[in-house]
């Protein structure tokens, strides 16, 4: 098996040589995991684009555990002379959402920045084009974030229209016209479960 | 004082004929486009329902007094223009003041009406009519050189410049302009597109692009009365062409024939055509065009 | 002392006195400056009917001034046009400085061309034509350091200009013995072919220059750009005209006699009309409404040239019209933007937008200018273009007619981007507190914009001095009426019958739309357009105007690849090269374009001497 | 002799008729109803039949399209659009979304009855309705205008303040021009 995975391996290998604390590992082919902490982000970013030749940020995410009060961010790099996706995750702080930019490595990271800023409310330092970007004048709470209830604010900002009372739910209509029967599974999601 | 009553007569039906005719020929145009695009089509007077609508429209905004008048330049030089063309021929009535002008007053009295619906768009501030206008304005200097160069050359070769004396020249089928100087009526056929403003020269009020251009902020009795003008001045253009080479008419149905016959070039072609930038069409109008009127003119002159 | 004597009297002393009084008493300039032109105007049209003349014997030579109908058509349109320039600057001047020096130089440049357009003999021509070009380079130079490379390349070319007429004076009076004008016609057919070139082109060339006609017009757009408005009213107006009242003596009274005059006019004309053509299409491209208008105005003197140059009645007639209407319309345009610079203090067409609902009486003004350059019928250009078409087609310059009607027809180009840019387009809050120019200002604007609206209806009434001035001239005749054009096949345009239906239409169908649904019509500003839904912010500008045809410089970028401008400065940068030690006796930034003035005269010299053996 | 009455009638059914007939539509392509758009406007269901036409800008229109879900910022920009045709004018919803919110009924950033906000005149069901819907319920436009019962322009300025309070709830940041027919 590691004979087909030089090159991942070769760059697992490098990264734990120079990031002793990073958690590298195959995730399977052409696909590596880093598991980083969060303030030896800036570094590793760099390093990974400066010499492991990750030259392009293909995605940037933003996770919210609110279990363990943290959110992840998850940056996706891509080496075009490698043909290796890197996936690098870290936590931060969910209270006290704060992280540095990495808009001086990758320009277009601005912009997912921008838009973390708006709907979970991180602050990045650095990014001095944290203004407003998708939502026009929200005054809530991030709408992303999962402590924010969206069925609740709709109802107090949004007239809803009768008729909906019973909230229905389509399979549940579906299986009852045609004879079919709902997959146990599927019960699980039900709306009127939820009730 | 006499009063003329042909003179009377003609000033007010000249103008109701080509509004109806040239209604007509707009609805005409929409169903042709659908039947090519295997469509059938609205009704042959939904252009005049268009219109009786637009003037219907309760309220109206304008931004300024030069988009009031505006459309009522454009009227203006659709109707001035109708007034100068001998509609028939030989006829009192429909010969309007066509002794009393020529080619050329023609010739600037069209673009006055361009100009006066420039200056209203430019008023409304609205930047796509400013970027109609200046595509618009390109355009004219366009066609408008080979169509002189196609004016001249028969205004040289039959030593006038009066539409009546061309209309005298061509009074049998074999001496229309269109055989005795068949690249003068190239070029001008092919300006005549540009002056239609049909695709592919349609650039200026590309919908898509720049939201209609010039006309993007009229709305209500100013966008009718210039549908109106764009009506009327459809007519009097396709009468121009029908005296100067289809040596005119001398009664409504060949009138309406020789009219429908030119005006499905440009319709027939526009439909088929996709769109030219403006510097494409600037230099279409600048190359073969202007080559037949060159050739026009060496005809004419050896 | 008979009119012209008054003319010239009150003029040179009044200008005199406006720079003596400028300190102590502020106001009396003003008032003096207005006097001596208003005095100016009464004693042209006395000098006309009272057909005055003067003559002044200093050793051999004899200085006359006469008044002839040519004379008196340019000397009416000098005097109206400075009359009202001076008017106009009262308001636009008042919060500069040093005005006795401008005033002081105006009126010097009005009594020149008093001084040009009634002496009869080269001598006096010579000198009052240096007066005016020393004034009016005073004033090139007036408003700032910025003006002085531009002033430097005006003197240049003006000195260009008068040597080559000095030497073609020279030339004259080394053949004749004489310096009379009507002294020196009769004689003219006497000298040799080469000579009569040589005479005419000398003449042509230093006339020429002070109509910037193609090769010459370097100083132009410059020169009217940093001259103030007033002044540039009046020189574009009336002291490019200059030019054209000696073109015209030269070519009618001199040329016409000459064996090659069949080829002087066919180059003339094409040089007319390539000035013509391209200045338009530099004035396109133009982001300053005054260097527009400047390239606007060499384009319409290139049409006055064509219409000299053609040589047939109605070619003559256009021209003749056409320069004075020019002076009418371009004094309007430039008044116009003189305006909107006095209240923006600015003229760039990027920055100025909207203000047609703050200065109403200047848009009308810019307005009816625009229409009348662009030749549309209502007003007075149409019988002008009309003349010189018919003209150029019955004399069978086919190719010309059509230069000339591209240049026309691109004309609307820069035409409508001059007044949608100052006038039409968003209001910006920039602009809030402008308001219309004062009194004194809008009134000169306003006579000249009723001027050539009567001119429209009738353009018998300027033929008519114009007709006789032909006469004068030659023997033109050419047929017209007061209100209907005649071409030389019979055809015509009755101009009353043209403005009843305009008018008429206009009326009827304005006031219908003015009137139906009149309620319920409203204004809304110009904030309050379709942009998708967007609203526009007060600070925002959405005025279309950078760039503003583009795609038409794309289409015509290939013809507008050189410059003539940067053709002079390569060869100026050659002669650097070739002439390096002239360095050291030139220094300064002007340098280059001194060299000319020497490499020129040293040319005209040995050209006249080796090879015609004249000696000078 | 028809009296006065009778003859401003005349011009009424002359008026409505026009205007039935012509319906120059400014679709706002919000939501995925902007696709059905193109298959009703072509050659298979072909809308031109009954006068339906677009047009490029608000000023010329006649009747507002909301193909779909609105969120709040696209909705200010929808009252504009609205506020800038001229009279009289319709407004067509289309599909569940502008009913009673559809399948983003639970969402946090979109309106869920159109009516609120805007004077619906036609309501088509669906989501999305197909072609054929969408020309049926033109037609019922059309049926409306011709009785003169499609007033959807005066409802909404008589109703203004109502309409503009449903608004400014929604639209927090109330920056809009003053709409004072």
């Amino acid at each position: 098996m590691d004979k087909d995975f030089i090159n991942e391996n070769k760059t697992i290998e490098e990264i734990k040589n120079t990031f002793h604390s990073a958690e590298a590992k195959l995730q399977r082919k052409n696909r590596i995991i880093v598991k980083l902490r969060s303030d030896l982000i800036p570094p590793f970013l760099s390093y990974a684009k400066n010499y492991l030749s990750f030259d392009h940020l293909a995605h940037f995410s933003c996770v919210d555990w609110i279990e363990d009060n943290q959110f992840e961010l998850v940056y996706i790099l891509y080496s075009y002379e490698k043909n290796i996706i890197a996936i690098v995750k870290t936590r931060i702080d969910r209270e006290k959402a704060e992280f540095v930019t990495v808009k001086h490595l990758w320009r277009q990271a601005e912009t997912f920045e921008r838009e973390f800023h708006e709907m979970y409310g991180i602050n990045f330092t650095g990014n001095n084009r944290l203004t407003e970007f998708i939502l026009e004048d929200w005054d809530d709470i991030p709408p992303m974030r999962r402590d924010f209830d969206t069925m609740q604010y709709s109802k107090e900002n949004f007239y809803t229209r009768p008729g909906r009372e019973d909230a229905q739910d389509v399979r549940e209509v579906i299986t009852k016209k045609s004879g079919e029967k709902i997959p146990d599974f599927a019960k699980e999601f039900s709306v009127r479960k939820l009730k | 004082m006499e009063i003329n009553w042909s003179t009377i007569l003609g000033i007010i039906f000249t103008p109701i004929i080509a509004f109806i005719v040239g209604v007509t020929y707009g609805g005409l145009t929409r169903v042709i486009t659908a039947r090519v695009q295997n469509r059938y089509g609205p009704p042959i007077f939904q252009n005049l329902l268009d219109i009786i609508k637009l003037y219907s429209k309760e309220s109206n905004i304008n931004h300024g007094v030069m988009q009031h008048l505006g459309p009522v330049f454009a009227i203006t030089a659709s109707v001035t223009t109708l007034f100068f063309v001998p509609v028939i021929k030989d006829s009192t009535v429909f010969t309007n003041f066509s002794f009393h002008g020529d080619l050329i007053f023609l010739l600037y009295i069209m673009v006055f009406g361009s100009l006066g619906m420039a200056l209203g768009a430019g008023q409304t501030g609205n930047p796509n009519s400013a970027i109609g206008v200046s595509r618009g304005l390109s355009q004219l200097v366009g066609y408008e050189v080979p169509f002189v160069m196609a004016l001249v050359a028969i205004m040289i070769q039959f030593q006038t410049t009066n539409l009546n004396d061309l209309l005298a020249v061509q009074d049998h089928f074999t001496k229309w302009i269109i055989f005795q100087s068949p690249f003068a009526f190239l070029a001008a056929i092919l300006a005549f597109l540009g002056m239609m403003g049909y695709a592919p020269f349609d650039v200026v009020i590309a919908p898509a692009e720049i939201a209609s251009g010039p006309p993007s902020e009229f709305g209500g009795k100013y966008l009718g009365l210039m549908l109106t003008s764009r009506s009327i001045f459809t007519f009097a253009k396709l009468v121009l062409f029908t005296d100067i080479f289809l040596g005119g008419a001398s009664d409504f149905i060949t009138l309406l024939i020789k009219t429908f016959i030119l005006y499905m070039i440009p319709v027939l072609t526009g439909i088929v055509f996709p769109r030219y930038r403006t510097e494409q069409s600037i230099r279409f109008f600048w190359s073969w065009p202007l080559f037949f009127g060159i050739i026009a003119i060496l005809v004419v002159v050896f | 002392m008979n009119s012209i004597e008054y003319i010239l009297f009150i003029t040179f002393i009044g200008a005199g006195l406006t720079f003596i009084v400028h300190h102590a008493l502020p106001k009396l300039r003003d008032t003096l400056a207005i006097l001596v032109s208003a005095l100016d105007l009464y004693f042209v049209i006395q000098a006309i009917s009272e057909k005055s003349k003067v003559v002044l014997s200093i050793a051999d030579f004899h200085l006359i001034w006469k008044t002839t109908p040519y004379n008196n058509l340019f000397a009416v349109l000098i005097a109206v046009l400075g009359f009202l320039t001076i008017l106009y600057a009262h308001d636009f001047m008042s919060s500069k400085d040093r005005l006795g020096y401008f005033y002081m130089n105006f009126l010097f440049a009005l009594g020149g061309m008093y001084g040009i357009v009634y002496s009869q003999d080269f001598i006096s021509l010579f000198f009052f034509w240096e007066i005016m070009t020393w004034a009016s380079f005073l004033l090139v130079i007036y408003c700032c350091k910025d003006a002085q490379p531009i002033g430097l390349k005006y003197f240049v070319f003006s000195a260009i200009g008068a040597y080559s007429l000095l030497i073609a004076i020279v030339m004259l009076y080394s053949l004749s013995g004489n310096l009379e004008l009507t002294n020196l016609i009769s004689n003219f057919s006497n000298f040799s072919v080469s000579n009569q070139l040589i005479v005419v082109t000398l003449l042509l060339l230093g006339f020429g220059v002070k109509s910037a006609i193609m090769p010459l017009h370097v100083w132009a757009p410059g020169a009217y750009f940093i001259s103030p408005s007033p002044f540039t009213a009046l020189f574009s107006g009336a002291l490019s005209k200059m030019g054209i009242f000696g073109i015209g003596l030269v070519l009618f009274k001199f040329a016409a006699q000459s064996g090659y005059f069949s080829y002087v006019q066919i180059i003339l004309a094409w040089i007319g009309g390539i000035t013509a053509l391209l200045a338009t299409f530099y004035a396109i491209f133009q982001t300053d409404a005054k260097k527009l208008l400047a390239y606007s105005s060499i384009g319409q003197l290139g049409y006055i040239i064509i219409g000299l140059a053609i040589g047939t009645p109605l070619s003559i007639a256009s021209a003749l019209f056409l320069t004075i209407l020019h002076a009418a319309f371009k004094a309007m345009l430039f008044m116009a933007t003189g305006a909107v610079y006095f209240r923006t203090g600015t003229t760039d067409m990027n920055s100025v937008s909207g203000l047609i609902r703050k200065m109403p009486f200047s848009f009308i003004t810019a307005l009816f200018g625009i229409i009348t350059v662009s030749g549309v019928p209502p007003l007075g250009g149409f019988a002008a273009k009309w003349m010189l078409y018919e003209s150029l087609i019955q004399s069978r310059h086919y190719f010309l007619v059509i230069v000339v009607f591209a240049a026309s027809t691109a004309a609307f180009l820069y035409l409508y981007r001059f007044i949608f840019s100052l006038f039409l387009g968003q209001e910006e809050k920039e602009w809030e507190d402008v308001k219309e120019a004062p009194l004194l200002m809008v009134i000169p604007m306003l006579i000249l914009s009723a001027f050539v609206l009567v001119v429209g209806v009738f353009p018998g009434l300027i033929l008519d001095p114009i007709s006789q001035s032909m006469n004068y001239l030659g023997n033109f005749n050419f047929n017209y009426e007061t209100s209907v054009l005649f071409n030389e096949w019979g055809n015509q345009v009755d101009m009353q019958t043209v403005v009843n239906t305009i008018g008429a239409v206009f009326l009827i169908v304005g006031l219908i739309i003015t009137f139906k649904g009149f309620k319920k019509t409203r204004y809304v500003s110009t904030k309050d357009i379709h942009t998708s839904g967007e609203i526009p912010q007060e600070n925002e500008n959405l005025t279309y105007a950078v760039d503003f045809y583009k795609p038409f410089e794309r289409a015509i970028a290939p013809i507008l690849k050189s410059s003539i401008d940067k053709i002079y400065t390569g060869i100026a940068n050659n002669l650097e090269q070739a002439f390096d030690y002239l360095r050291y006796v030139y220094t300064g930034n002007g340098q280059t374009y001194a060299m000319y003035v020497v490499f020129f005269l040293s040319l005209l010299i040995l050209f006249a001497e080796l090879i015609f053996g004249i000696n000078l | 002799m028809y009296n006065d009455k009778e003859a401003s009638k005349i011009v009424d059914i002359i008026k409505n008729f026009a205007r039935k007939h012509s319906l120059w539509i400014v679709a706002y392509g919000t939501g995925c109803g902007a696709i059905e758009l193109p298959p009703t406007m072509t050659s298979r269901y072909d809308a031109e039949r009954f006068g339906i036409r677009g047009s490029a800008t608000p000023r010329q229109a006649d009747v507002l399209l909301i193909t779909g879900y609105l969120s709040v910022k696209t909705l200010k920009r929808v009252i504009r659009t609205y506020e800038q045709m001229q009279e009289p004018k319709y407004v067509i919803g289309f599909g569940s979304c502008t009913i009673n919110g559809g399948m983003y009924w639970d969402s946090y950033n979109t309106i869920k009855a159109l009516d609120r906000y805007l004077p619906v005149d036609v309501y088509i069901n669906g989501c999305m309705p197909r072609p054929e819907a969408v020309i049926s319920g033109f037609i019922k436009l059309q049926e409306l205008i011709a009785q003169g019962k499609a007033d959807g322009a005066k409802r909404y300025q008589e109703n203004l303040e109502w309409y503009r309070e449903n608004q400014r709830k929604v639209i927090k940041n109330w920056r809009m021009p003053e709409y004072n027919w």
